[in-house]
């Protein structure tokens, strides 16, 4: 069952927009790395900056957020509260000197299937890039 | 007198033997950190902003861990492996604040950690060159002139005079024999008259005291102090966590995902959760929780072991606190009446 | 000053305008400045306005019952906005406080003094530009904006943003930058911001000086103290933990935070947390335009708030 | 802790094929809590969840995890299953591991290392879970559609013939749309007008319709079954109960020279105008921008020979706001704009036309009354050429990477209809592909070719240039003869792509219906759910959805119209319980959940609670009303002290869920 | 009719385009103002690089009568830019003659204040395998 350890990547999905975005890339077949785990969120409005942290804490090494482009949102406003959020939130992650590419926003549609796994894709690699996050990590979760 | 005219040779040499703590400075703060060559090694403040309790009670120890994998549950022993070490410039309050903690955590049933801590350290103090105007370590029978512990040392014009007072003194210095001169120790005196002088011209160096001896638990628990305090502390835990004395800890689970660190770390009886148990809380009220902080060090705990307060007089809350409440102030309202 | 303060107070719990008067009082020494409750004209005895009054007063209204009883309050200029902030979210009844406005030229830190090696304090006297420290070991004159609070030496504004009465005259907006110092760490390599956080934070001993003296810190129950919320701790088991809980809390308060400083004035550690909030104040300034939160009490804070042309967090990574 | 069931399906091959589901259900089944862990062919199947229903009985469960297939497609399935085993049907999760695994990877090891994980996050997030019970909420039973083309009219209908009120909500003067404009329609060749104006009459007669034409959807708040619209009438300085049609004032006016948007631009109307002799409602509308009254204050003609005192000068645009229990879009489309493709001329010749163009030419109420002439000099054209796939199937910038699927057909029918009625012309029709599936569709092209004597070449035009003597030179491409064609033509016609309507754009937003990148509404599953959104209650008819020609709007506005009964039949709806609470011993009033609330469910009120030292002091705060939340979240993170959470996607299990993939 | 994929690759590599994006519309060929004085017209370079022709374009004469007008490119609906691979496959051509033309020793001596630098790195580019 071991697979080698590759970096972990975390990604909360709006349910209505990039989790569907998600579903149609896998319709597709379209592949991108296993090593993207998906987290069903009603909207991005609902990603809580300690979940983010939270995640790094538990050894991921990077944490994408993907919502309705803006102007759709399900819930008419949700995805600009997000994007006040998040833009602050990773303008502090960065200031505190953590690799400002281990976190990333984008919008993705449920029409962008090819979109979703492409976004995933590059983000893996990137984060392959950056390897193992070590300025946010706990030891102890990584026994 | 054994005397050492260089620093840095000395603390290569323990170094060398055993892993050396000692006051570092950085941006203007001073504190006990592992000695490394070229650290900013500053033992001419007067206090670390810590204390140094941390050497036996550190703010995080953990303690077990249950591992799980699918239903099963596996104990670990998590406790960490203790190496001699050497704690060097450690001042004569904060030696004697470990004889407080000793009355807590080696009496039974004996603190393991703290025990095996207690057993690997080696306690080398430092006269107090320049006291403070918020000490006040006398009121409790401290001579900051020639402090206890493993080994005393004072910091002269000369060099260093080190006089070892224990085995365990004697022993560290037969290991780093080859440091050491031999000095005339006229400096030490010197330096003695002179905190002497100082102390003598203390604003807090001779409180008194006569007020709290043998009194009853409850004697002051309704005096309006608690209140007056209360209305403006923070209730935040600075006085507790610089404090040397305090030993309060919380036993807290860490789920780490595979499994659980269940570690101790310090508490504050100034914190709304502190022994919150099933049913509730003791104390409710910051006035109630003052009242516990400050009866704890100057009532109850003298009561329980031979009329030793539980402060030392160190003056680091006295420093510290954002709101600038303090023992000093509970002594002399709890006297004035 | 101290004088006329006082005895507008005496007249304000003479006169039952008032039953609790919120202020400071003198201790063992000169800068033994404790924030203090007066209920009687005779308290007031002890009641000081001078150099040392540097903390904050206004969130001691928010454990104030909210009814019957009227509380003044003696507040800076700066202490206003934070009380402004208060008001806006409900945790203090307008109603039942008198404000008293006092002016400010800045407050000194004995902290400040001590860094610089000048120990043993027993006395200090401050005229114009200079402070002269009496010490145990000697005297000593120092600068004044050397040993300033933190907060006064980058202070925004000496204007009283609300106030019942104002003893002196209030004074204007600062044109100070006070972004001097998040723009040198933003000019930094991420490593070297890295580095310079975690030497700053790795001191943090989990006081909670700097939540609890907040007056944006308002909550109930902090998250970290609530063993439900799921991030509940109580000391940094580790540089996980530092981080986190400093983000957060920044993050709470982010919008709200009134740059009064009281974190880093309260910090044991002397760990700059001021440098947190104002890189949120700056960056909220930067994206979404100038928001200076306690200005008044009624407009809404960036975070609840949006533009349609809001920039992406992308901006992030095109910036340094 | 839940006694915990995991249904790991195969889903035939599709999980199977790349992942080791046996292995997933042993591995799941060693999770804590787990009590029971099983594989099956199809767990959506009845026997499938039979299986479900049986385990949930026999070992008492408290918690059901199945991983299957997204929980978009069956998570209702496995709550109604689940439901009726007596199961709270919210103690159910679905690990995603077909969508998101299975059809993704194609190693077996890594599909199966994922496919664990996955189902660990929905076992910790069960662990977590609590019984939710929906709450009702009443349903307006009426419908609002929005556009009054052949689809909007037709869902109309369909609704008001069920019993419904419905509300048309119309941009232009008048409905009808762009079906008004055809002459004929494919591929029986019957006149367009006569089949539509019936329908748009019915429209204007039914009891349960009402027509809000020259108005436009200002807002819309609520959710389904409880929408609220601002609709904007805009001002037509005519009164509307006066006018009678009677068009003496639009023969009047003295502005003539106003492009008549129904004939493309090819004459001119009046600034007073009725689009066409058929319009509905047939009632004058002045043109704010050219009336000469309007604009500088003196004329009045209008005013002056209006008999039944209409005209009103001073009418102001008006808001009416109306509840609605559904909401049906019916925008339908236009044609591209052709300027932006300078190789076809069509900016520089007024001989090059569109196709919509050319049907109004040959339309016998159209410029030239039926008589097919070329724009530019009114002369009978004798060599016609027909581009195809102008702008569709191109993946440019100026272009849509889509078929625009009605060319075809159009094309065919205007080479057949202009071979027939003018058999002097040369008819030549440029294609990349014919595309004809339909009904009768290929026979009608044949017929064109076969019949008619079209010259089918395929091949692209590559050139049209304007000659000196007023002839096009058409430069162009046979592939199949391996030639470069030279054609000297007097008409030019382009079958430009057709896209949605600029309107729909922000419609969508008020609406918060998604779209995708070519501004089709997109539908909430596309072979299941085609004439839904994904918002429920918003529902779409005709070519706002994706391009279609006649009969399938007709149809797909008759399937719109059932699901909007479906929905108005209905006196209650089951509101989603997974709706924002608010813990009020944590909240302290600070109202930052009640400014993000997009749907002003948050409520504040001042309660007394008791202190510490038993004193009673008031606080504000929060209380979510669950009828009208639809759990955004919005508030949760807004709310520093997590005394908003929301349930189903609370904080504790969103993070167990962080917890788990990252173990 | 020889099929060569490593210089169907080539020439894929070097235009950066896919050939299988063209649709077959011919609009390319429809625009081309040298179609006549072409054996090979723009769509079939496409279609005969697609399918691993390419010796049979090189062999052409239609690679020089291509007048690099770039009308092909301009109007190809579908982004594939045939003039493009007229181009790669000249520079196929030109590679083929053995050596290269320019080489990077030869660049110092050339260069000069008023000889941009891009036309030396597209030169070279261009000249040297």
């Amino acid at each position: 069952m071991q697979i080698e350890k590759k970096p972990l990547i975390v990604a909360f999905c709006c349910n209505w927009c990039s989790y569907a975005g998600a579903d149609l890339a896998g319709t597709n077949r379209l592949n991108y790395p296993a090593n993207v785990k998906i987290i069903r969120v009603p909207c991005s409005c609902r990603v809580n900056p300690l979940f983010i942290l939270k995640a790094f804490q538990r050894g991921a090494d990077g944490v994408i957020i993907c919502g309705c482009h803006p102007g759709d949102c399900h819930y008419t406003t949700g995805n600009y509260y997000a994007r006040r959020r998040i833009t602050l939130l990773f303008s502090m992650l960065s200031y505190l000197g953590i690799e400002k590419n281990r976190v990333r926003l984008e919008w993705v549609s449920a029409a962008e299937g090819a979109k979703f796994a492409a976004t995933m894709q590059s983000f893996a690699e990137e984060i392959a890039e950056l390897g193992e996050c070590k300025r946010l990590e706990d030891l102890r979760c990584k026994k | 007198m054994k005397l050492v005219k260089d620093l840095s040779a000395l603390y290569e040499a323990i170094a060398a033997v055993q892993e050396l703590y000692l006051p570092v400075e950085n941006k203007g703060r001073v504190d006990f950190k592992l000695y490394e060559a070229g650290a900013n090694v500053d033992i001419k403040t007067l206090k670390t902003v810590r204390s140094a309790k941390d050497f036996f009670f550190t703010q995080t120890e953990t303690l077990m861990g249950f591992k799980v994998e699918g239903k099963n549950i596996e104990v670990e022993d998590l406790r960490p492996e203790v190496r001699p070490f050497v704690a060097f410039g450690v001042r004569g309050c904060d030696a004697r604040s470990f004889e407080v903690l000793d009355k807590v955590f080696l009496v039974d049933p004996v603190d393991t950690v703290y025990e095996a801590r207690r057993k690997a350290g080696t306690v080398v103090t430092l006269a107090c060159g320049r006291p403070e105007e918020t000490c006040f370590c006398t009121n409790f029978g401290i001579t900051p002139e020639a402090p206890a512990g493993d080994v005393t040392t004072w910091l002269t014009e000369e060099g260093l005079y080190w006089q070892a007072n224990t085995d365990k003194g004697e022993a560290l210095t037969a290991a780093i024999a080859a440091v050491f001169t031999e000095g005339d120790g006229k400096a030490v005196e010197e330096q003695k008259k002179a905190i002497s002088d100082i102390i003598a011209k203390l604003p807090l160096a001779n409180l008194d005291m006569t007020h709290l001896e043998g009194v009853k638990e409850e004697t002051f628990w309704g005096h309006p102090v608690w209140k007056d305090i209360s209305e403006t502390c923070l209730a935040c835990g600075t006085c507790t966590y610089v404090c040397p004395t305090c030993q309060c800890y919380d036993v807290r689970d860490f789920d780490c995902g595979n499994g659980i660190e269940r570690f101790r770390c310090w508490d504050s009886c100034m914190y709304s959760d502190f022994t919150r148990m099933a049913h509730g809380n003791n104390r409710n009220t910051q006035d109630q929780r003052c009242r516990q902080r400050y009866l704890h060090k100057l009532v109850y705990f003298p009561r329980r072991n031979e009329g030793m307060f539980g402060c030392v007089g160190c003056g680091r809350c006295v420093a510290k606190c954002p709101s600038k409440l303090n023992i000093v102030k509970v002594i002399k309202a709890l006297g004035g009446k | 000053m101290q004088e006329m303060i006082k005895s507008k107070l005496a007249e304000l719990l003479s006169t039952g305008a008032v039953t609790k008067v919120i202020g400071w009082k003198r201790g063992e020494n000169f800068y033994d400045v404790s924030p203090a409750a007066f209920e009687s004209v005779e308290s007031l005895a002890d009641f000081v306005y001078d150099d040392f009054c540097g903390a904050n007063l206004s969130k001691f209204l928010v454990k104030e019952p909210g009814k019957e009883s009227k509380v003044a309050v003696v507040l800076k200029p700066c202490d206003t906005f934070s009380l402004n902030q208060l008001i806006k979210e409900n945790r203090v009844n307008r109603e039942n406080i008198f404000v008293l406005g006092v002016p400010c030229e800045g407050k000194l830190s004995e902290e400040k003094m001590r860094v610089m090696g000048i120990v043993g304090l027993t006395g200090c006297k401050v005229e114009g530009d200079k402070v002269t420290v009496e010490t145990l070991y000697g005297t000593e004159t120092l600068d004044k904006n050397d040993v300033l609070l933190t907060k006064c030496a980058t202070c925004h504004s000496k204007k009283h943003v609300i106030f019942d009465e104002l003893i002196g005259e209030t004074g204007e907006d600062s044109d100070v930058d006070r972004f001097v110092g998040v723009a040198e760490l933003e000019a930094m390599s991420e490593d070297e911001r890295y580095e310079f956080w975690r030497n700053e934070l790795s001191r943090c001993i989990r006081c909670n000086a700097c939540r609890n003296a907040c007056p944006a810190c308002t909550c109930e129950k902090c998250v970290f103290d609530n063993d439900a919320s799921g991030v509940a701790a109580k000391s940094n088991a580790n540089s996980f933990e530092e981080n986190m809980f400093h983000i957060i809390r920044a993050y709470h308060v982010a919008g709200r935070c009134t740059d009064c400083g009281e974190c880093s004035r309260v910090c044991p550690q002397h760990i700059p947390l001021h440098l947190l909030n104002r890189k949120f104040i700056k960056d909220i300034n930067t994206f979404y335009g100038d928001f200076q939160a306690g200005a008044d009490a009624e407009s809404e804070h960036p975070l609840v708030h949006f533009t349609e042309n809001d920039p992406e967090p992308s901006i992030v990574k095109e910036g340094k | 802790m839940q006694r915990i069931g995991v249904f790991v399906c195969h889903c035939g091959t599709n999980i199977a094929g790349t992942v080791d589901v046996k292995t997933v259900a042993e591995m799941l089944g060693k999770e804590p809590g787990v009590v029971f862990s099983t594989d099956y062919q199809y767990m959506c199947s009845e026997a499938g969840q039979t299986l479900i229903q049986d385990a949930i009985k026999e070992h008492n469960l408290g918690g059901v995890v199945i991983c299957s297939c997204s929980p978009r497609m069956h998570e209702q399935t496995f709550r109604k299953a689940c439901a009726k085993a007596g199961l709270n049907p919210y103690m159910v999760e679905v690990a995603n591991i077909r969508e998101q695994c299975s059809w993704i990877h194609k190693d077996v090891a890594e599909g199966t290392e994922k496919a664990v994980i996955l189902g660990r996050a929905a076992i910790a997030k069960v662990h977590l879970n609590a019984p939710l019970t929906a709450g009702e909420s009443p349903v307006v039973k009426r419908a609002l559609v929005i556009g009054g083309g052949i689809a909007g009219m037709q869902t109309a209908l369909d609704i008001a013939d069920a019993g419904f009120e419905v509300d048309i909500v119309e941009k232009n003067a008048t409905i009808g749309g762009k079906m008004a404009q055809i002459d004929k329609t494919f591929p029986t060749l019957d006149c367009s007008a006569c089949i539509l104006t019936p329908k748009m009459v019915d429209c204007a007669q039914h009891e349960k319709i009402n027509i809000y034409a020259y108005s436009e959807v200002e807002d819309v708040k609520g959710f389904v079954g409880n929408f609220s619209v601002a609709i904007r009438k805009k001002a037509r300085y005519v009164d509307e109960t006066k006018c009678t049609g009677c068009g003496i004032c639009t023969e009047k006016c003295p502005v003539k020279n106003i492009p008549n948007e129904f004939n493309m631009g090819m004459d001119n109307r009046r600034s007073i105008y009725i689009p066409f002799a058929q319009a509905v409602p047939k009632i004058a509308t002045i043109d704010p921008n050219t009336c000469n009254k309007l604009k500088t204050g003196k004329c009045g003609v209008c005013s002056k020979v209006c008999g039944a005192g209409a005209i009103d000068y001073t009418q102001k645009d008006e808001i009416i706001r109306r509840e609605y229990g559904a909401i049906v879009v019916a925008t339908g489309f236009n044609m591209i704009d052709m300027t932006k493709f300078d190789e076809f001329g069509y900016a520089q010749s007024k001989d090059v036309i569109t196709s919509l163009e050319f049907e109004r030419l040959t339309n016998a109420a159209g410029p030239t009354g039926g008589t097919l002439l070329r724009p530019s000099d009114g002369k009978h054209p004798h060599t016609i050429v027909f581009v195809q796939c102008c702008g569709s199937r191109s993946t440019t910038e100026n272009g849509k990477p889509y078929c625009s699927k009605i060319c075809c057909m159009y094309t065919a029918k205007h080479a057949m209809l202009t071979r027939e009625k003018y058999p002097d012309t040369d008819v030549y029709v440029f294609y990349i592909d014919v595309r004809t599936p339909g009904k009768n569709f290929d026979e009608f092209y044949r017929r064109a070719v076969e019949q008619y004597g079209v010259h089918y070449v395929k091949g692209m035009v590559g050139k049209v240039a304007p000659r000196a003597d007023g002839t096009l030179h058409v430069q162009a491409s046979d592939l199949l003869a391996g030639e470069q064609l030279h054609i000297d033509a007097d008409l030019v016609v382009l079958a430009g792509a057709i896209e949605p309507d600029k309107s729909a754009r922000g419609l969508a937003t008020k609406l918060t219906a998604s779209m995708d990148t070519n501004d089709f509404f997109t539908e909430a599953h596309p072979k299941l759910r085609p004439v839904e959104s994904p918002t429920a209650g918003v529902f779409l008819s005709g070519v706002c959805q994706g391009p279609k020609d006649i009969p399938e709007t007709v149809a797909q506005a008759g399937a719109a119209a059932s699901k909007v009964i479906g929905l108005l039949v209905k006196d209650k709806l089951t509101c989603n319980p997974c709706v924002a609470q608010s813990d009020e011993l944590l909240c302290n009033g600070c109202s930052g959940c009640e400014h993000v609330c997009p749907y002003g469910a948050i409520t504040y009120e001042t309660k007394e609670f008791m202190q510490f030292d038993r004193s009673m002091k008031p606080r504000r705060v929060a209380s979510v009303n669950p009828a009208v939340c639809q759990g955004c979240g919005a508030c949760t993170v807004t709310c520093p002290s997590g005394a908003m959470d929301l349930k189903g996607f609370s904080n504790r299990q969103i993070m167990a869920e962080v917890d788990a993939i990252c173990k | 009719m020889k099929i060569d994929m490593n210089k169907r690759d080539s020439v894929i590599r070097m235009t950066g385009i896919n050939p299988r994006t063209c649709m077959k519309c011919g609009k390319c060929s429809a625009t081309c103002p040298s179609f006549d004085e072409m054996e090979y017209h723009p769509h079939q370079f496409i279609s005969l690089v697609e399918a691993g022709r390419v010796d049979e374009l090189m062999a052409s004469e239609s690679l020089y009568n291509c007048l690099a007008c770039m009308a092909c490119l301009e109007r190809c609906p579908r982004g594939v830019e045939p003039a493009k691979f007229v181009e790669a496959v000249r520079n196929l051509k030109l590679r083929e003659h053995g050596g290269n033309h320019l080489a990077p020793e030869a660049i110092p001596e050339m260069l000069d204040a008023d000889l941009p630098q891009q036309a030396i790195v597209s030169a070279f580019r261009k000249y040297s395998k």
